[in-house]
């Protein structure tokens, strides 16, 4: 069993693409690794184990973007005010068990070295690389993890209990600690996307806990924790477990005192107090680069909480930051970096975003009334209205020409893309859209021209936007109820709160909204476009209710093509076969856009970052996604600066 | 002279609560002590006192600005019935008062509303009772009155700041005489008025007190003026009254020492009497009105105070001949004739 | 008695004030203030362009060119030099665009060309519209002679919408809300002010405790919190009025502590005295003797409170709670204005922000005046 | 005096309960509450929340509770261990949260409170003696044109102007380099390089309503007997203008302090959130928004009872000012 | 008390002497040609009815009018200096230094109402002794020492505590008594007392008149005594300047004037007076009609329209200038003079 490869003893597991990482199965154990020059003096005092003595057995070779790097320098960056731990995960937080490679193909090994799927998708079993440490030093086991998952996740006093992603069958698992290192998971139904779940952002709620450090303030393992719970004036020992030992989304996790196998420790408490988030260097980093370098380069990283964006945005512009995307990279600030590329000197990289569309405009399919349920149930009355939008225009005017005329499907970036599909029903063609109108028999109209439902009310959709997530979406928006008024059909635009979108989504109060358009390149793990599997499958809350459960009195049986849809996802859960799930989810997708679950408008076109010219080991593309955190799986320990 | 009085001021009292700042109590300020008072017919009371003896309260009292703390006003009805006691009033009353007893202000300036037309001034009395009809019966009114104040007809399109004072002070007579009253309580009227005016408005209130019958009370403190306007006068000292006399007597032989002093500081215009005169030099202040003194309110300045004066409080006694006063000396007399 | 009048009097019935009502007067005393006077009409002409704003602007302001994207502002002549012929011919025009576009920094750049001019005209013919919603109408003031033609005297957004055309008709809005939270804040001020100033006693203090808690809250936080409550699902318009209240919420104390303070005063006075005496209602003594006393001085004072709205609009709109689009206001368009972006490449989109300078400058001019004219010696 | 302070402080108190319920109700009455707000921010960031997550959040910060309920809670805790609550979004206690940047606020607005005086004095008293000169209309135009400005607008356009002339970003109020250090005469040296800006902004703000004040003050006093007098006695103009009118027109606006304060807070929100500085409002702002209701509760209290300690402070100062405050 | 001076005494050098003094407020003439003078020790009253220009040329002759109002006109010469030549206040910046020097040791002014003539905010003893420090050059403590001799000498009971006092702590007499002390703190050679007793009561008033007669007897100095009261003239001028309109229509030692006044208005004015003595008159004596504004003047002489005696084409025509009697005591501004005067 070398690293890398399967448990091989079964072969009816299914291969996860460990294989296609592409240098880290031939790599040899490196030699002759130097020591970090920013520890040697804390080694030469005896403050440190020396490097040899703080590496694992089988350190993860991570191969370096360009080359290999030099030590020392600050990665600068900035956080938005507010707890931004989001930001932290994905550039410093994105340790999970397994991984995605660069290029969001393949889950490769990174905690985790092997793993073995059973039949239907139920019974997972990882082997756990050897010897990784804790930033204290204390060695990383199967422990850790299975203190997560049956003393956290299945304790009852636990908020939520397992995260969805863990659940299946409408639970989470058990874990089984085989050995030191192997750890099996069991669940009650078939999660055939457990590993691409663990690849996510999200995956990295497993590894952020050490048993050691985390079970001083557990009930099952500490009897005195209720004079802690008095001490520290919780309100439980949950509340005190969460201040001590964090937990995934919020800013307490980052603080000097919890052990962590990340790369980088924090300096100080990350609290709403906090200006500068600073990092020191983790001495006890499980990976290496080829020549047995142990990683980070960069022995730190210095993060300016900011709560301006334009503040961030000059610093960028002033050379202030070193690598960044989040906050700052937006459509319209791209022609200031551009000028000040030298001022600042910096370049960009690109970020491909997980998205199909820029604006998607999901029509309510399930309607509370009855007449407005049949008009947007209507698949003939949703391709008018897909054919009436001037896409080209509104690119022109909104997204500054950039990117083309899309509907709902995967981007080309996709291993799901299948030519055709996003493109469909987009042409923008009002003759069409008026005919097809007519023949739904909304010939009628009202004095100012707009079209008539079947029971004499105006044919008028009320969309929800909130510009302060895009502010594109209510330019486009404009641009919409402009070209539908051409038609005959009236478009309100309701500026909307957060909260109150979502009360009202979910109540199913609503005849339509504008999102972005999720996902394009993870599209398995984000499937509520495609098909009722969220509450943000505004096309048919109700038959997501169905799904959930088909005696909820909001509950509609879903037609025939959902249906079908539901049977092909099931299937895909059943399999952990990535081709199989590929295949499912394909047929998914054609059909959602078929139907025109949404109405695109445009491929949203690439993102980007800038990162200063001596900051190095950064692709010069990656794709941007919450499922594929970036930066986080290129692997930002390897940045370096020249 | 003992005719019925049309008015009468019963133990009349009027307080009020002062707070001096952030530290103090609230204090209790007795602007009018106790003042009985029976007004004539026909008369010309004058109510003479320095600045802060109580005349412009109790003229307020009267008129029903504020209702006394205690004490009776009582008023003859116009039939001539008996005395009708008017101490409180609620709006209709007040406002059925308001045709009988009226008021004529000091500040030629600040007693009219600017923003209003002389016409809109007059006539609001006859509006507000109802009287008048339309607005030409109403404008021949006015014009009436305002002729007989001294005015122009036409004066009545003006605003008041396009007058004088003294002419100001005859619109304001207007609007004081147009309903008929019968009581007019002249409140300082001609004090902020030069001497040439002064004399002309005198003259006027001389004029149609005759012409219409009225009765004035007439405050001020100018004794120079009350004694050729007045009939009787009443001195006040804080508060109280000390002495009520018929005008000529009053000025020829002053029965209350506070009275003397006050004559006796009056400077004449005439440069012979200087020196000849017997000024009467006041110890001290007045009083403060929140530290009465105990006996006599007067008697700490009092040039011929005695130890009575200091314990016990006079009453106004009067004389027999039309005359009282509030002092223990007038008592002597009184009691030795 | 006051101090000896150092000026001599000059009312006498030969002087032509004399027959001046006090309104009169006040705007004898008001004209004086030259700067007061400039800026009462620009005032007027501000809400003149707020009333006629469809007619005025050259365009709808929702009138989107995709095209012309950030289009800077184009000069303006009434000459057009041919460049060929070198005639030179009276033709109101601004000049056209040349444009360039780079792909790597995902802009085109306009630069105005002198050589395509834009021929402008009075009174074009242009899509009919209806002005309040009523009159329908063909033409506009001024525009291109083309209405396919670019014409951005203040340049275009970032939808290529004119700038020009959003300021005016941001000025309906923007000028309105001061318009109408001061009127409310009038209605709460002289309603509360008043009756404390008239009542006086344990109302007064009640209404004087209240008024000191609330204006001891920091405004932005309360206007933050409440404008956060605000119903999402109401539409703008309605989002608009419910802002407005909350600004007069804030709006009433300055002028009912104006009023009570003037009732206060007033009710000593002997002109109220004599009214009272009378045994008048003490609602006709209030509206017939003392509110008109005060009515100068509380124009002056809400004159002062309408600039005061207008940037607590702009505040609440730049952090995200004011009104929001497609409602234009100058608030809105600001902060469609504020970053980085738009200072350093785009800068045209802060002319707005020099509508509100001019409007709250003029406005605070104004109120200085008319307060000086209502009081000269007043705070 | 002693009585009249606990007067004060009475009625300060009463207040300040006023105050407190304000800031609860504020902040309680947007729909959703901290954990949709939160669900909400972690959609936003491509995580979504299930329901039994978000029921589990809403257990765990005690948000099932009735209104009134937390709010005695809320109130209890803080009069009796001076306990603020815990912050939702940051999971502690709002007391380590805030002081620090109450602190910072108070710094930059007191500040900006010192350079408004200092600036508009002068002024005021010039364009009143001045009065309808060429002098007076510029100092007035300065003033107006302070007030004209939105403040998001002057702080966006001076932190652009900064980054054009000298390359980098004006905001905050320290270098990252100084941000953990200690006071230090290099940090504080560094705090004033950086405090400027803010406290520009802020002062430019507040200025012509204290120019205006004071000029309308002075035209008042100028003309009263009292100067004449004075003027009669042989003093030298300026001498006379600055011991008696100025003086006599300085003691309403000492009063006005107070006032001043809630206004400098609000705008210091604005520019706050602008600049990036490390002061009460962005920390106020983003509590408002997520509804971290317990920690924004605080923020409203804390800025309320600083207003109202600045009332009680300048009426004391006037007291001390105004002899005839003092003796009455 | 004071019958020494009187007006028959021989006129000693004057003080001050003004001569055709005229004041603008904008296009308004208030004062239109003021004549007189004052010698050391003497007492000149200048009577009038309120906005008869008495108390703008008051302020002229210290040039406290500007900025509002502007000396247009005449000489302002002041004989008090150290030189035998006399200097024209007239001609002198008002805000200037030798103007500043002469206020307060030269001239001092008392006003009417002594509340708001005193700042508010400072004490007593601090605008007592402020002009001394000033112009005596006085240290703190000797200003204090004498500002104590002071407050004694106007009659201010426990002097040194009310150093410390502010104007509102004291009665309206004690103010003014205080504003006097403040006005002789460097014993000026003339006081200017504008209506300084208007505001008081009248047992206040005599008090204080006492007290003023009392100083000027003692301290030889000069005094313009501003008053509408023609009682208060009696009582304590030594010469009477009445004005009407902006200008001196009879100027006259003091029982001359009330012996036989020669201008009408001087006649009416007294006539209109009530007295406490002789019989009570049924009516008082009233000039009719109204005082014009300064923005209408008649033509002619400005009093005929009011005037009984007035001739037609006479003094509805000419202005009447002024003329003197022979002893050049007494001068008159009356085309009718000889007509009338006895």
């Amino acid at each position: 069993m070398t690293e890398g490869n399967h448990l091989a003893s079964t072969r009816r597991a299914v291969l996860a693409g460990a294989m296609a990482m592409a240098a880290a199965p031939l790599m040899p154990r490196p030699v002759a690794a130097r020591e970090v020059p920013s520890l040697a003096a804390d080694v030469a005092a005896g403050r440190l184990p020396p490097l040899a003595e703080r590496l694992p057995e089988e350190p993860l070779v991570v191969q370096p973007v360009e080359r290999i790097g030099r030590y020392g320098g600050t990665w600068r960056a900035g956080l938005r005010g507010g707890g931004d731990t989001i930001g932290l995960i994905r550039m410093l937080g994105y340790e999970p068990l397994v991984a995605w490679d660069r290029e969001w193909r393949n889950v490769v090994p990174h905690l985790a070295t092997a793993w073995e799927v059973s039949d239907e998708a139920r019974v997972y079993t990882f082997r756990l690389r050897r010897g990784v440490r804790w930033s204290d030093g204390k060695p990383f086991t199967a422990e850790d993890i299975a203190f997560v998952v049956n003393d956290l996740f299945a304790h009852p006093d636990w908020p939520g209990g397992a995260p969805t992603w863990l659940r299946s069958g409408g639970a989470g698992p058990r874990a089984e600690v085989v050995d030191a290192h192997t750890l099996r998971l069991v669940f009650r139904a078939p999660h055939g996307l457990l590993l691409q779940h663990l690849a996510t952002g999200r995956g990295t709620e497993l590894t952020m806990y050490q048993r050691a450090h985390c079970a001083q303030f557990h009930p099952a393992t500490n009897p005195n924790v209720e004079q802690l719970v008095r001490e520290g004036n919780h309100r439980n020992w949950v509340a005190l477990f969460q201040a001590r030992c964090g937990q995934v989304f919020t800013a307490q996790r980052w603080q000097p005192t919890i052990p962590t196998l990340n790369a980088w420790i924090p300096e100080t408490p990350y609290t709403g107090a906090t200006q500068v988030l600073n990092f020191r260097r983790n001495p006890f980093y499980w990976k290496v680069d080829p020549e047995g370098n142990q990683l980070p380069y960069l022995d730190r990283v210095s993060f300016r909480i900011s709560d301006s964006v334009e503040d961030l945005t000059l610093r960028a512009m002033a050379g202030e930051i070193d690598m960044q995307d989040r906050h700052i990279a937006t459509l319209a600030n791209r022609a200031v970096f551009h000028d000040n590329r030298e001022r600042g000197g910096y370049r960009f990289f690109e970020v491909v975003p997980d998205l199909y569309n820029a604006v998607a405009l999901m029509l309510n399919q399930t309607h509370r009334d009855p007449v407005m349920r049949s008009v947007l149930g209507n698949r003939e009355v949703r391709r008018a209205l897909s054919h009436a939008i001037n896409r080209r225009e509104i690119i022109d005017a909104v997204f500054v020409g950039q990117g083309r005329p899309w509907g709902l499907g995967s981007r080309p970036e996709s291993p799901l893309y299948q030519p055709g599909v996003g493109e469909a029903h987009t042409v923008f063609d009002r003759a069409l859209a008026n005919r097809l109108l007519d023949e739904a028999g909304l010939r009628n109209r009202d004095r100012q021209g707009f079209r008539l439902l079947p029971d004499g009310r105006r044919f008028s959709i009320e969309v929800m936007i909130i510009p302060a997530v895009r502010p594109e979406w209510g330019d486009a928006a404009e641009m919409i109820q402009r070209d539908w008024r051409q038609v005959g059909v009236e478009l309100r635009i309701a500026t909307i709160d957060r909260t109150l979108m979502e009360e009202r989504r979910n109540r199913n109060e609503f005849d339509a909204l504008i999102w972005e358009g999720s996902a394009g390149l993870g599209e398995a793990l984000q499937p509520d476009h495609f098909l009722p599997s969220s509450w943000w499958s505004a096309f048919g809350i109700a038959w997501f209710r169905w799904v959930q459960s088909p005696t909820h009195p909001d509950a509609m049986e879903p037609p025939a093509h959902v249906k079908r849809q539901l049977a092909l996802y099931d299937e895909m859960l059943r399999s952990a076969d990535p081709a199989v799930q590929a295949e499912r989810m394909k047929e998914i997708i054609r059909i959602a856009s078929d139907q025109l679950y949404a109405i695109g408008i445009v491929l949203p076109p690439n993102g980007y970052g800038i990162v200063r010219n001596t900051f190095r080991n950064v692709p010069a593309s990656m794709p941007g996604s919450w499922s594929w955190p970036h930066p986080g799986p290129v692997q930002t320990s390897q940045f370096f600066l020249a | 002279m003992t005719a019925e009085p049309i008015l009468a001021l019963r133990e009349v009292t009027m307080t009020f609560p002062v707070r001096r700042g952030w530290l103090s109590r609230p204090a209790v300020l007795r602007a009018v002590a106790g003042v009985t008072l029976d007004v004539r017919p026909g008369e010309v009371l004058g109510i003479v006192g320095e600045s802060g003896c109580g005349k412009t309260t109790l003229g307020r009292c009267i008129v029903g600005v504020h209702p006394p703390t205690s004490g009776r006003i009582l008023l003859r009805p116009r039939d001539g019935g008996p005395l009708r006691d008017i101490t409180r009033r609620d709006r209709a009353l007040q406002a059925e008062l308001a045709r009988d007893i009226r008021m004529i202000f000091q500040d030629p300036f600040g007693s009219l509303n600017p923003r209003l037309t002389v016409f809109d001034i007059v006539a609001e009395p006859l509006r507000v009772h109802g009287e008048g009809g339309d607005r030409a019966a109403l404008e021949d009114r006015v014009a009436a009155m305002l002729e007989k104040v001294g005015l122009r007809p036409d004066a009545m399109r003006r605003y008041p700041h396009a007058f004088s004072g003294g002419q100001r002070q005859r619109i304001g007579i207007a609007r004081a005489l147009i309903l008929g009253p019968r009581i007019v309580v002249a409140d300082e009227a001609v004090s902020a008025l030069d001497v040439s005016v002064r004399a002309q408005i005198l003259n006027l209130l001389q004029d149609l007190r005759e012409e219409m019958g009225l009765t004035i009370l007439f405050i001020g403190h100018d004794l120079g003026v009350v004694r050729a306007f007045c009939d009787r006068v009443a001195v006040m000292y804080c508060g109280e009254l000390v002495e009520v006399a018929p005008a000529e007597e009053l000025f020829r032989a002053p029965a209350h020492p506070y009275t003397e002093v006050l004559l006796s500081a009056v400077p004449e215009p005439d440069p012979r009497l200087r020196g000849q005169k017997r000024r009467i030099v006041l110890q001290g202040e007045v009083p403060d009105p929140l530290a009465r003194p105990s006996g006599c309110v007067f008697h700490p300045r009092c040039p011929a105070a005695f130890d009575r004066c200091r314990n016990e409080a006079p009453e106004l006694t009067s004389r027999g001949d039309g005359r009282a006063a509030a002092c223990w000396r007038h008592e002597v007399v009184r009691s030795a004739a | 008695m006051s101090a000896a009048p150092l000026a001599p009097p000059v009312s006498s019935m030969a002087d032509p004030l004399a027959t001046a009502s006090g309104w009169r007067l006040f705007w004898l005393r008001f004209r004086r203030h030259r700067v007061a006077f400039v800026s009462l009409w620009i005032v007027v002409a501000l809400y003149g362009v707020a009333a006629f704003a469809e007619f005025l602007a050259p365009h709808p302001p929702d009138r989107t060119m995709g095209r012309y994207t950030y289009a800077p502002p184009q000069p303006f002549g009434l000459f057009w030099t041919d460049p060929t012929t070198g005639e030179t011919a009276f033709r109101p025009h601004v000049d056209g665009y040349r444009v360039e576009i780079d792909p790597v920094a995902l802009r085109r750049s306009f630069v105005p060309d002198a050589t395509r001019p834009v021929d402008v005209c009075l009174f074009p013919r242009v899509e009919p519209y209806r002005l309040w919603g009523v009159v329908p109408l063909e033409h506009r003031l001024f525009g291109p002679c083309d209405p396919n033609d670019p014409f951005f005297l203040f340049g275009a957004d970032r939808l290529g919408r004119d700038v020009l055309s959003r300021t005016i008709h941001g000025t309906r809005i923007s000028l309105s809300v001061g318009l109408i939270g001061v009127a409310l804040s009038l209605l709460l001020g002289i309603a509360i002010g008043g009756a404390a100033g008239y009542v006086g006693g344990a109302l007064d203090a009640a209404v004087q405790r209240v008024s000191e808690v609330l204006r001891s809250l920091p405004t932005i936080p309360l206007w933050l919190g409440l404008a956060a409550a605000l119903p999402r699902e109401w539409d703008p318009l309605t989002i608009y009025f419910a802002i407005t209240v909350l600004l007069s919420l804030i709006g009433w104390i300055e002028l009912a502590r104006v009023v009570r303070g003037r009732f206060l005063a007033l009710r000593g006075e002997d002109f109220v005295l004599a009214a009272r005496i009378e045994g008048m209602h003490p609602v006709r003594v209030v509206m017939r003797h003392m509110v008109p006393q005060v009515t100068s001085h509380v124009i002056a004072t809400a004159t002062l409170a309408i600039p005061a709205m207008i940037l607590a609009e702009t505040a609440l709109s730049f952090l995200g709670l004011g009104l929001q689009p497609p409602l234009v206001s100058w608030g809105v368009l600001l902060q469609e204005a504020q970053n980085i972006r738009s200072v350093a490449a785009a800068p045209w989109l802060f002319l707005p922000g020099g509508a509100v300078v001019l409007a709250v400058l003029c406005l605070n001019f104004l109120g200085d005046g008319l307060r000086d004219a209502a009081d000269p010696y007043d705070v | 005096m002693a009585l009249f302070l606990l007067r004060r402080l009475g009625a300060m108190v009463a207040t300040l309960v006023a105050i407190s319920l304000i800031a609860f109700a504020v902040i309680e009455l947007p729909p959703g509450d901290f954990a949709t707000a939160y669900v909400a921010a972690m959609q936003a960031n491509g995580v979504v929340m299930t329901e039994e997550e978000i029921a589990g959040l809403r257990a765990a910060y005690g948000l099932d509770g009735g209104l009134l309920e937390r709010y005695a809670a809320w109130i209890w805790a803080i009069l009796s261990r001076g306990d603020f609550g815990q912050s939702f979004e940051w999971r502690q206690p709002v007391s380590d949260l805030i002081w620090g940047r109450v602190g910072m606020s108070m710094v930059v607005e007191l500040t900006a409170l010192v350079v408004m005086w200092c600036v508009a004095l002068p002024i005021g008293v010039y364009s009143a003696v001045r009065r309808y000169t060429v002098g007076d209309y510029a100092a007035t135009l300065f003033g107006f044109l302070g007030l004209a400005v939105p403040n998001f607008l002057l702080a966006l356009g001076l932190m652009y102007l900064s980054f054009r002339l000298t390359g980098s970003a004006l905001s905050g109020l320290n270098d990252d380099r100084f941000i953990d250090a200690p006071w230090d005469a290099a940090r504080i040296a560094d705090f004033l390089a950086h405090l400027w800006a803010p406290v520009l902004v802020l002062a430019t703000a507040g200025m012509a309503h204290l120019i205006r004040v004071l000029r309308a003050n002075l035209l008042d006093e100028l003309n009263k007997p009292y100067v004449v007098a004075a003027r009669a006695r042989g003093l030298p103009e300026g001498r006379l203008i600055w011991k008696y009118p100025v003086r006599v027109a300085l003691n309403p606006l000492v009063s006005s302090i107070g006032l001043l304060l809630p206004t400098l807070i609000s705008s210091s929100v604005v520019v706050g959130v602008v600049m990036s500085l490390p002061t009460a409002g962005p920390l106020l702002l983003r509590a408002l928004m997520s509804q971290d209701t317990y920690l924004a509760g605080a923020f409203i209290l804390l800025m309320g009872t600083l207003a109202i300690l600045g009332t009680v402070i300048s009426d004391l100062l006037l007291a001390l000012v105004d002899p005839r405050v003092r003796h009455r | 008390m004071m019958s020494e001076h009187t007006g028959r005494d021989p006129v000693p050098q004057p003080l001050l002497r003004v001569e055709g003094l005229r004041v603008a407020f904008g296009p308004y003439e208030a004062v239109r040609g003021v004549d007189f003078s004052i010698a050391p020790g003497r007492v000149l009253c200048l009577v009038g009815e309120s906005g008869c220009g008495k108390s703008v040329t008051a302020r002229a002759v210290m040039r406290l009018v500007e900025p509002a109002g502007r000396v247009t006109a005449g000489r302002i010469l002041w004989h008090g200096g150290e030189s035998a030549e006399a200097m024209d206040l007239a001609a002198l910046d008002s805000r200037g230094r030798d103007m500043r020097a002469l206020r307060g040791p030269g001239m001092a002014m008392i006003f009417q109402e002594p509340m708001s003539a005193l700042s508010p905010v400072h004490t007593i003893g601090e605008q007592l002794t402020e002009p001394m420090r000033l112009h005596l050059g006085l240290s703190r403590k000797a200003a204090e020492e004498r500002a104590v001799d002071l407050l004694a000498r106007v009659g201010i009971p426990n002097p040194r505590a009310r150093l410390s006092a502010y104007a509102f702590q004291l009665s309206g007499g004690m103010r003014q008594r205080a504003m006097i002390a403040i006005a002789l703190a460097c014993s000026p050679k003339l006081l200017i007392a504008d209506e300084p007793t208007t505001a008081l009561d009248v047992t206040t008033q005599a008090q204080v008149l006492d007290l003023l007669a009392e100083l000027v007897r003692e301290l030889g100095m000069a005094m313009l005594f501003i008053t509408h009261d023609l009682g208060v003239v009696a009582q304590l001028g030594d010469e009477v300047a009445v004005m009407y309109l902006g200008r001196i229509v009879e100027r006259a030692p003091v029982f001359d004037l009330f012996d036989r006044p020669h201008h009408p208005y001087t006649q009416a004015l007294l006539r209109s007076v009530p007295s406490l003595r002789g019989p009570r008159p049924r009516r008082l004596a009233a000039i009719e009609g109204l005082v014009p504004s300064l923005a209408a003047l008649p033509p002619g002489c400005v009093f005929h329209p009011r005037c009984e005696r007035a001739a037609a084409g006479l003094c509805d025509r000419d202005d009447p200038a002024e003329t003197a009697t022979a002893d050049g005591l007494r001068t008159v501004r009356c085309h009718r003079v000889e007509a009338f005067a006895s």
